[in-house]
């Protein structure tokens, strides 16, 4: 019989007319503040560029993100493609589509170890992430410090069977080992979600009681949840608070005096999105010649923000002026702008136990 | 999904199995099995947990937490009676929680409305639910694909008021507070649920539209022959399941100061497993809400317990399964009989 | 038993207000006119222009094989159908009933062919849940009154000399209770408002058992004092006994109307059936060798509902059980399926010892069981005639896992014309036959096994008009003739005494007494003897 | 209590209210065609606002979305039409593709035969419980899914499961082709034909068809009704089976809250949409295909309608009662709940 898929291995890139192409972001769904992030840099960059942008929201499943994307390869038109892959497995049919259909793709976050950039060929462009052990290490070491060294937390992962999760939470504890009087109480995955983090958060409180002296969290969504919960409890002072993402209600959480958020990171959606269309752009075009790419680029970690209250403002300047940002970006190529650079090349090593 | 006897349907084989008798008089508590089950739990919790689990604070945490399941639960209960399900509850939570949210004072710059938020949040959750009831009478749709459509459509609802602005915050403090207030000693969730609750058990019990529930459960076709207006009372009850849904979405975005689509995740089979739990039938006509109101407080003190006993979340939901499984299978073992029929 | 003198017996006075009570001399308007009434459903005319009146305080029977149009009829009358034309009055005003409520309103109560009680709620709301005064009465506000409520159960029920507690759930009730709750409910028309209610019965009796009806008719006669009264029933020999008068239906016409003093109950036969003669019973058999009998049952026992039963039933021979209800006998011989337990005693099918019972072994070994809840247990209504025909016993129409629906056809045809089924659709639903043709595919079903040894009949006649019986009778017989043994609980004593080899009386479980019908020659009160 | 609609005016008996729509048709024969007849108009209007649809990969994409929906779609139609229902089917898929991966390296060609007896028997335990301590499978499926879940985590250690070696024993079922679309789909096709084969023209499904229009009746026929409910648990579970290969095939590797794990009402609305009566009795398989074409199609045709990403969900849920309304086989004047 024939098969469906085009014949695999490398073929040549083959350049993509402008007019010809469209840009396409996938992302887990669309009202998780990051995510909303994300849609606005490739919103930023499609004007700028001058090339359509269709956006899919997966709503949280593989399977809608998987239809919508070859819905979208169906209509015909070349795609410069962006995905932010509800489970890691996901990237293996999206980029095998995205090829069978001549776009190129960029994966941000979430791919199976050994499902290459470098095997799959010119139209897996790259994959792109922020490390989470450098996230998890940055806001570890920071609450403990915070806490003076010593005192209990509970941990709240994402979701249990996600890489970057597991990342952060390693980064952790290899933070928490120079810190020997830290002790996590308990670890309880809170699934990204506000509302999971809330209910996890009192049972951790009816639990714990007191003895809770500070909450780390893989993302801020769990932490917002987790501060409500103790603040219904009464005792947020009490409690030194770690987040990830610096989401808009961290920031005015931490600009308030007397805030106990005290660790935190940054990095932000649209810059991701922005770097990935811009990436798997320029290697449509043929301005990127996917061959000559550098390890680096095309399994690059970005730089991540180490946020404390005392240089919150140093990042925040950037969320004033997205456009101008993703202009800087356009400019210096996708690899190179402040304050996400690529500082190595993947995959994520994890700290030895 | 029907739970059938044939016992009573057979004229002239009496009596009835012995245990049937026993769940004469619907609506009542009778079955002490489930109270039975409940105060096992409560003891060896404490009995592992000794200083966290049987604390003033635990209590209300509980109670906070059942809150929730117990407001969906009343509308849920009135529509398992019917023989009807409504599936729509986390789609309903999740459009009422949102219209609440912009319609309170919240970080989005909108301006307060007061009442007109919970009334507002209230009216989606009536006409979600006269939608489900109008597609299942009008174009006779099984309530369990109308109220399934409808569960996405209340989702996109959510998802469009939602729009792409960031996570809309409560910013008055009060109302961000409120649900986890005290009120003498107990929290205002569970305050507002218990009167819910009351308010659920009265029309089950004392009103037309609950009784006629009861009637179209046992068999519709007797039932409107009767002068039940089955049509009528499905509206009813549909959007009184709908406002029950709405309300615990009002509550869930209080106890969480933000809005948030997927607010009601979970709330659904965890409502349906303690109304099942509790001992109404999903065929309809057998069970009532007092039933329910002790499934979910089993089921509750059950994910407490087991967080406080430090049973990893891994397998947890196995643990909740198991259980939900072993009440059932216990709660069915005297009836069983060559030919009952169970759906 | 001469039926119109039993009639006058024990009909009470009429009241002086009414002179109407024996039928004769209708001063007042009738309590109820038809003229022209038609009804079609689709192609089929149940009802063809029936004209009929219902004086003040009569009781008038309506008879008529299976699918004459007697229900339809009835729920013409009670506002579940309209009629296509012709008109309708009650106490001479012509009304229009569009629903069951009009009906109540207007004074009309109907006890349906199937029990319509909803058996999780209570006596007491069932009774309040017809429409009416009475149900608005129930509320205040919006509110149930539940001691109102139960205060006029109490009375209501009261008034047909039933003392149930209106607090039990109907599903707790015995059978009887059960159908008197019915009655009452239909009842409570009579609300002062009117002046001359009518109650319905659709074949009230077909489900009680003989000695059950008595009370039933006591209660029937002494409602000429409230109001009127229409009875269907099937038992001629009651219609005469209960009613002044009785209305033949035949293919959706009246085609008799004749007061019950001036008839028989051979001319009512003939105007039913449009023929002449009743089938004469059969000659007896001679007695059998018991000890090699097909069906043998040893001390079968189950806690309280039977003890000790035994009997054994020779191949070709029929064993009829009698007994009132709850005597246990519809236990036994479930038991005897496999479709319920028993605890001790031997069951041996064959000679051979049935260890673990179910009905999928007992169909295995022969036995075959015909249940008086056909609706339920005897058809898959859903499926068609063919289809509940061959479910069993599939014969020719299946070859290894494989169905053959032409032969599954030829089979149902032959099937159809030997018991005259009708329509002759046997790819039609089996839902929608008509009750008495319903039960002669049953009957099939289960005739058609190459290997029938043990034939258990619970109530194979019951409503089954005249003509469907005597079918279904030479059936039986011809079953006995290949060679089963045949266990029958029949309608009624005379059935037991016209079909039994031997005739068992069962009481509170245990079996009270035994006649071997060709040594002896027992008379119902024999029998009734022993079962009260 | 009080209502504010115009509740439709109680009509005496049910048959009373017969819809009045599809007059004409002779009996039966839309809810033949009826599932066939909305895809085709659903693909048609798809079409006809995006032509490429038809040309290169739409049709390969959409078949390929449709094939695990079909799978576990057609073990619910076995489930639902013995009258009971299956929660637990996508959480079977997710485990059994995790098995699938883990047992490629050690066995190979075998693994696929070995996860599908796997699944199957997974199946027949659900089937077991409900037959024999007679419980709503409602709940009792509601409980399994949790445990089956709680299994999928600790199979996969909460990661990703890849399989790694052999994986080209089942990735060919989406690469090969055949009339333009994968296999895969047209083995599913073939699945869902013997099923019309085994309800319409075996004793069997006979049986099964039976138990679903009235299992009293069943029972009292001889039929072992216990055993038949089993059997449609396990083809539920197979089919569970059969789909995990699929996100083994499509994926390479499986997680559980990754691809698979949300099948669960996609399945249940492409049954429904095919036609089947969830009170039991009523099935056609082959309408079942076309359920899962048209729910398949519902985010491709909505992508093509330029429905924004917010309102989606809102479409999907007015499609899949549309559908629904106009398929569902409602007997007239049967009770609908
Ligand atoms: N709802 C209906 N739809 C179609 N046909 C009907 C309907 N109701 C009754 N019929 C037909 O009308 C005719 C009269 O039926 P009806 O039930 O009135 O008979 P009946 O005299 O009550 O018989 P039985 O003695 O068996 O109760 C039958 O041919 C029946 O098939
Ligand atoms: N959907 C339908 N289509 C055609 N006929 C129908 C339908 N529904 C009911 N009927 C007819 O309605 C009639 C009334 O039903 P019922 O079972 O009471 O019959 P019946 O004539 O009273 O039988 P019996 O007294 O022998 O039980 C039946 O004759 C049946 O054939
Ligand atoms: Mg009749
Ligand atoms: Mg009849």
């Amino acid at each position: 019989g024939t098969t469906t898929q085009a014949a695999s291995g490398g073929s040549g890139q083959q350049t993509v007319a402008k007019d010809d192409l469209v840009l396409v972001l996938s992302v887990i769904n669309t009202t998780n503040p990051y995510m909303a992030s994300m849609i606005e840099g490739a919103k930023s960059l499609s004007k700028q560029l001058g090339v359509p942008l269709k956006v899919v929201d997966s709503g949280g499943s593989s399977q809608q993100e998987i239809s919508q994307i070859q819905a979208i390869l169906a209509e015909g038109k070349k795609v410069a493609l962006v995905s932010n892959t509800v489970a890691s497995a996901d990237a293996v049919p999206i980029i095998n589509s995205v090829k069978q259909a001549g776009g190129y793709g960029v994966i941000w976050w979430n791919k199976p170890d050994d499902f290459t950039p470098e095997q799959v060929g010119d139209n897996f462009v790259a994959f792109q992430l922020h490390s989470g052990v450098d996230a998890g290490e940055c806001t570890g070491k920071n609450l403990a410090e915070s806490m003076g060294g010593k005192g209990n937390i509970v941990v709240f992962p994402g979701v249990l069977d996600s890489t970057i999760s597991q990342q952060r939470v390693a980064g952790l504890k290899e933070a928490l080992k120079d810190y020997p009087d830290i002790k996590i109480l308990e670890e309880r995955p809170a699934n990204w979600d506000q509302q999971v983090g809330f209910k996890e958060a009192q049972g951790m409180i009816a639990k714990y009681g007191d003895q809770i002296n500070g909450v780390w969290t893989a993302d801020d969504a769990m932490m917002l949840g987790a501060i409500q919960a103790f603040d219904n409890a009464g005792t947020t002072a009490n409690v030194k608070f770690a987040g990830e993402g610096l989401y808009p209600p961290t920031i005015e959480l931490m600009q308030k005096p007397g805030s106990t958020i005290t660790a935190e990171t940054f990095h932000r959606g649209y810059m991701a999105s922005a770097i990935g269309l811009l990436t798997a752009y320029e290697a449509a075009t043929g301005e990127l010649d996917v061959k000559s790419m550098t390890p680096e680029q095309r399994q690059g970690i970005f730089k991540i923000g180490c946020v404390t209250p005392e240089n919150l403002a140093d990042y925040t300047k950037y969320d004033a002026d997205v456009d101008g940002w993703v202009k800087g970006l356009i400019e210096s190529g996708p690899f190179n702008a402040e304050p996400v650079p690529v500082v190595g090349a993947g995959p994520v090593k994890m700290p030895s136990e | 999904m029907t739970d059938v006897l044939t016992a009573p349907k057979s004229p002239g084989r009496q009596p009835l199995p012995r245990a049937d008798r026993a769940r004469r008089g619907h609506g009542r508590l009778r079955s002490s099995g489930e109270v039975i089950a409940l105060l096992v739990l409560l003891v060896v919790f404490t009995l592992l947990n000794p200083g966290t689990f049987a604390t003033a604070t635990n209590a209300r945490t509980i109670l906070d937490q059942a809150a929730l399941p117990l407001i969906v639960g009343v509308g849920a209960t009135l529509v398992i009676l019917m023989g009807s399900i409504d599936l729509s509850v986390e789609g309903v939570m999740g459009a009422a929680g949102m219209t609440f949210v912009l319609l309170s004072a919240n970080s989005r710059g909108g301006e307060s409305h007061g009442a007109l938020a919970l009334v507002a949040a209230l009216a989606v959750g009536l006409a979600i639910g006269l939608l489900t009831a109008l597609i299942h009478t009008r174009l006779r749709v099984p309530t369990f694909i109308a109220s399934l459509g409808v569960w996405y459509i209340g989702l996109g609802v959510a998802t469009l008021l939602y729009g792409t602005e960031g996570i809309p915050n409560f910013t008055d403090p009060a109302t961000a507070n409120w649900a986890s207030r005290l009120l003498l000693g107990l929290p205002h969730s569970f305050w507002l649920a218990a009167m819910v609750l009351v308010l659920g058990l009265l029309v089950g019990r004392y009103t037309r539209l609950g009784r006629s529930a009861y009637a179209l459960g046992a068999d519709e076709r007797i039932a409107r022959d009767n002068g039940v207006r089955a049509a009528r009372t499905k509206v009813a009850v549909f959007m009184v399941a709908g406002g029950c849904s709405a309300l615990a979405g009002v509550l869930a975005s209080l106890q969480l100061g933000a809005g948030s689509v997927t607010l009601g995740a979970g709330t659904l089979f965890l409502t349906i497993a303690a109304v099942v739990i509790g001992g109404t039938s999903l065929g309809g006509g057998r069970g009532g809400i007092a039933r329910t109101a002790l499934g979910v407080l089993l089921l509750t003190v059950l994910n407490n317990g087991l967080i406080l006993s430090g049973v990893s979340p891994n397998i947890q939901s196995a643990v909740s399964g198991a259980v939900l499984i072993g009440a059932i299978v216990a709660a069915a073992w005297p009836h069983r009989s060559r030919l009952r029929v169970v759906k | 038993m001469s039926a119109p003198e039993v009639v006058r017996v024990s009909a009470p006075t009429p009241p002086s207000s009414s002179p109407a009570s024996d039928g004769l001399s209708v001063t007042a308007a009738p309590a109820l006119s038809l003229t022209g009434v038609t009804k079609s459903f689709g192609p089929v005319h149940a009802l063809k222009g029936v004209s009929l009146t219902l004086g003040r305080g009569e009781v008038l029977g309506l008879i008529g094989e299976n699918g004459a149009g007697k229900s339809t009829l009835l729920k013409v009358l009670s506002g579940v159908h309209e009629p296509d034309s012709g008109t309708l009055a009650v106490n001479g005003k012509q009304v229009r009933l569009r629903s069951p409520e009009d009906a109540a309103r207007a004074g009309v109560g109907i006890v349906h062919q199937e029990q319509s009680l909803l058996t999780n709620l209570s006596v007491a709301e069932n009774i309040a849940m017809t429409s009416g005064s009475r149900a608005k009465a129930a509320t205040r506000f919006g509110v149930y009154r539940w001691g109102h409520l139960n205060r006029v159960a109490k009375e209501v029920l009261a008034r047909i000399g039933v003392d149930i507690d209106p607090r039990t759930t109907v599903g707790d009730l015995s059978f009887v209770d059960r159908q008197m709750v019915e009655i009452a409910r239909a009842l409570q028309v009579d609300t002062g408002a009117h002046a001359s209610p009518v109650l319905i019965l659709d074949e009230p009796t077909s489900l009680l058992e003989r000695d059950e009806t008595a009370v039933l008719e006591r209660e029937i006669r002494s409602l000429r004092e409230i109001g009127s009264v229409v009875f269907v029933s099937h038992r001629l020999d009651e219609v005469m006994r209960i009613c002044d008068r009785v209305v033949v239906m035949r293919h959706g016409e009246v085609v008799g109307d004749r007061k019950t003093s001036e008839v028989t109950e051979d001319e009512l036969f003939r105007l039913m059936v449009g023929r002449d003669s009743r089938a004469t019973p059969s000659e007896r058999r001679t007695p059998q060798d018991r000890a090699t009998a097909v069906l043998q049952v040893e001390g079968l026992t189950r806690g309280h509902a039977f003890r000790d039963v035994s009997f054994s039933v020779p191949a070709g021979s029929i064993t009829a059980i009698v007994g009132t209800n709850g005597s246990g006998r519809e236990e036994v011989v479930r038991a005897v399926f496999g479709a319920e337990p028993f605890s001790t005693g031997t069951l041996r099918v064959a000679g051979k010892d049935v260890g673990s019972w179910s009905v999928a072994s007992a169909v295995r070994a022969g036995v075959a069981y015909i249940p008086s809840e056909r609706r339920v247990e005897g058809m898959v209504g859903g499926l068609t005639a063919a289809e509940n025909l061959v479910l069993t016993h599939p014969g020719a129409s299946r070859s290894g896992p494989l169905l053959r629906p032409k032969a599954r056809k030829k089979i149902a045809e032959t099937w159809f014309e030997d018991l005259d089924v009708r329509p002759r659709q046997p790819e039609l639903a089996l839902e929608r036959f008509s009750g008495g043709n319903q039960q002669k595919v049953v009957l099939a079903k289960w005739l058609s096994s190459s290997d029938l040894k043990v034939l258990v009949l619970d109530h194979p006649l019951r409503g089954l008009d005249p003509g469907a019986s005597e079918t279904v009778n030479a059936q039986i017989r011809a079953a006995c003739a290949r060679g089963a043994a045949v266990v029958l609980l029949p309608d009624t004593l005379e059935e037991a005494l016209e079909l039994g080899e031997e005739i068992i009386v069962m009481r509170d479980g245990e079996v009270t007494a035994r006649f071997d019908t060709a040594v002896e020659t027992p008379t119902a009160l024999d029998l009734l003897e022993k079962m009260v | 209590m009080s209502t504010t609609t115009p509740a439709a005016p109680s009509a005496p008996t049910s048959e009373a209210r017969a819809p009045k729509v599809r007059r004409g048709l002779p009996p039966g024969l839309w809810q033949t065609v009826g599932p066939a007849a909305v895809f085709v108009v659903l693909f048609g209007v798809t079409a006809a606002l995006q032509p490429a649809i038809l040309s290169g990969v739409g049709p390969i994409n959409l078949t390929t979305q449709a094939t695990a929906i079909l799978l576990v779609a057609l073990g619910q139609a076995a489930v639902l039409h013995v009258g009971s229902i299956d929660l637990s089917n996508a959480a079977s898929a997710v485990l059994g593709a995790m098995v699938l991966a883990k047992l490629l390296g050690p066995t190979a060609v075998a693994a696929p035969v070995l996860t599908l007896v796997i699944m199957a028997l997974i199946g027949a335990v659900n089937g077991l419980l409900v037959a024999f301590t007679q419980v709503p499978s409602f709940a009792l499926t509601l409980g399994t899914l949790g445990v089956l879940q709680a299994a999928s985590l600790v199979v996969s250690d909460n990661t990703t499961v890849y399989a790694s070696a052999n994986a080209e024993v089942v990735q060919w079922l989406f690469i090969q082709a055949f009339a333009g679309l994968p296999v895969a789909f047209w083995f599913a096709v073939v699945v869902a034909v013997l099923f019309w084969v085994v309800l319409r023209r075996t004793s069997l499904g006979q049986a099964l068809t039976a138990v679903g229009l009235n299992e009293t009746a069943a029972v009292f026929s001889g039929l072992r009704t216990r055993w038949l409910k089993v059997a449609a648990f396990s083809f539920s579970g197979l089919m569970a089976g059969a789909a995990g290969i699929c996100i083994i095939s499509q994926a390479g590797a499986a997680s559980s809250f990754g691809l698979g794990s949300d099948l669960l009402l996609p399945g249940i609305a492409a049954a429904l949409i095919g036609g089947v009566a969830i009170t039991g009795g009523r099935t056609n398989p082959v309408g079942v295909v076309f359920g899962a074409l048209t729910v398949a199609l519902v985010p491709i045709a909505a992508t093509a309608l330029g429905v924004t990403p917010q309102a989606r969900s809102l479409v999907y849920g007015a499609v899949v009662i549309a559908a629904v309304a106009l398929t569902a086989s409602r007997a007239k004047g049967a009770v609908v709940k």
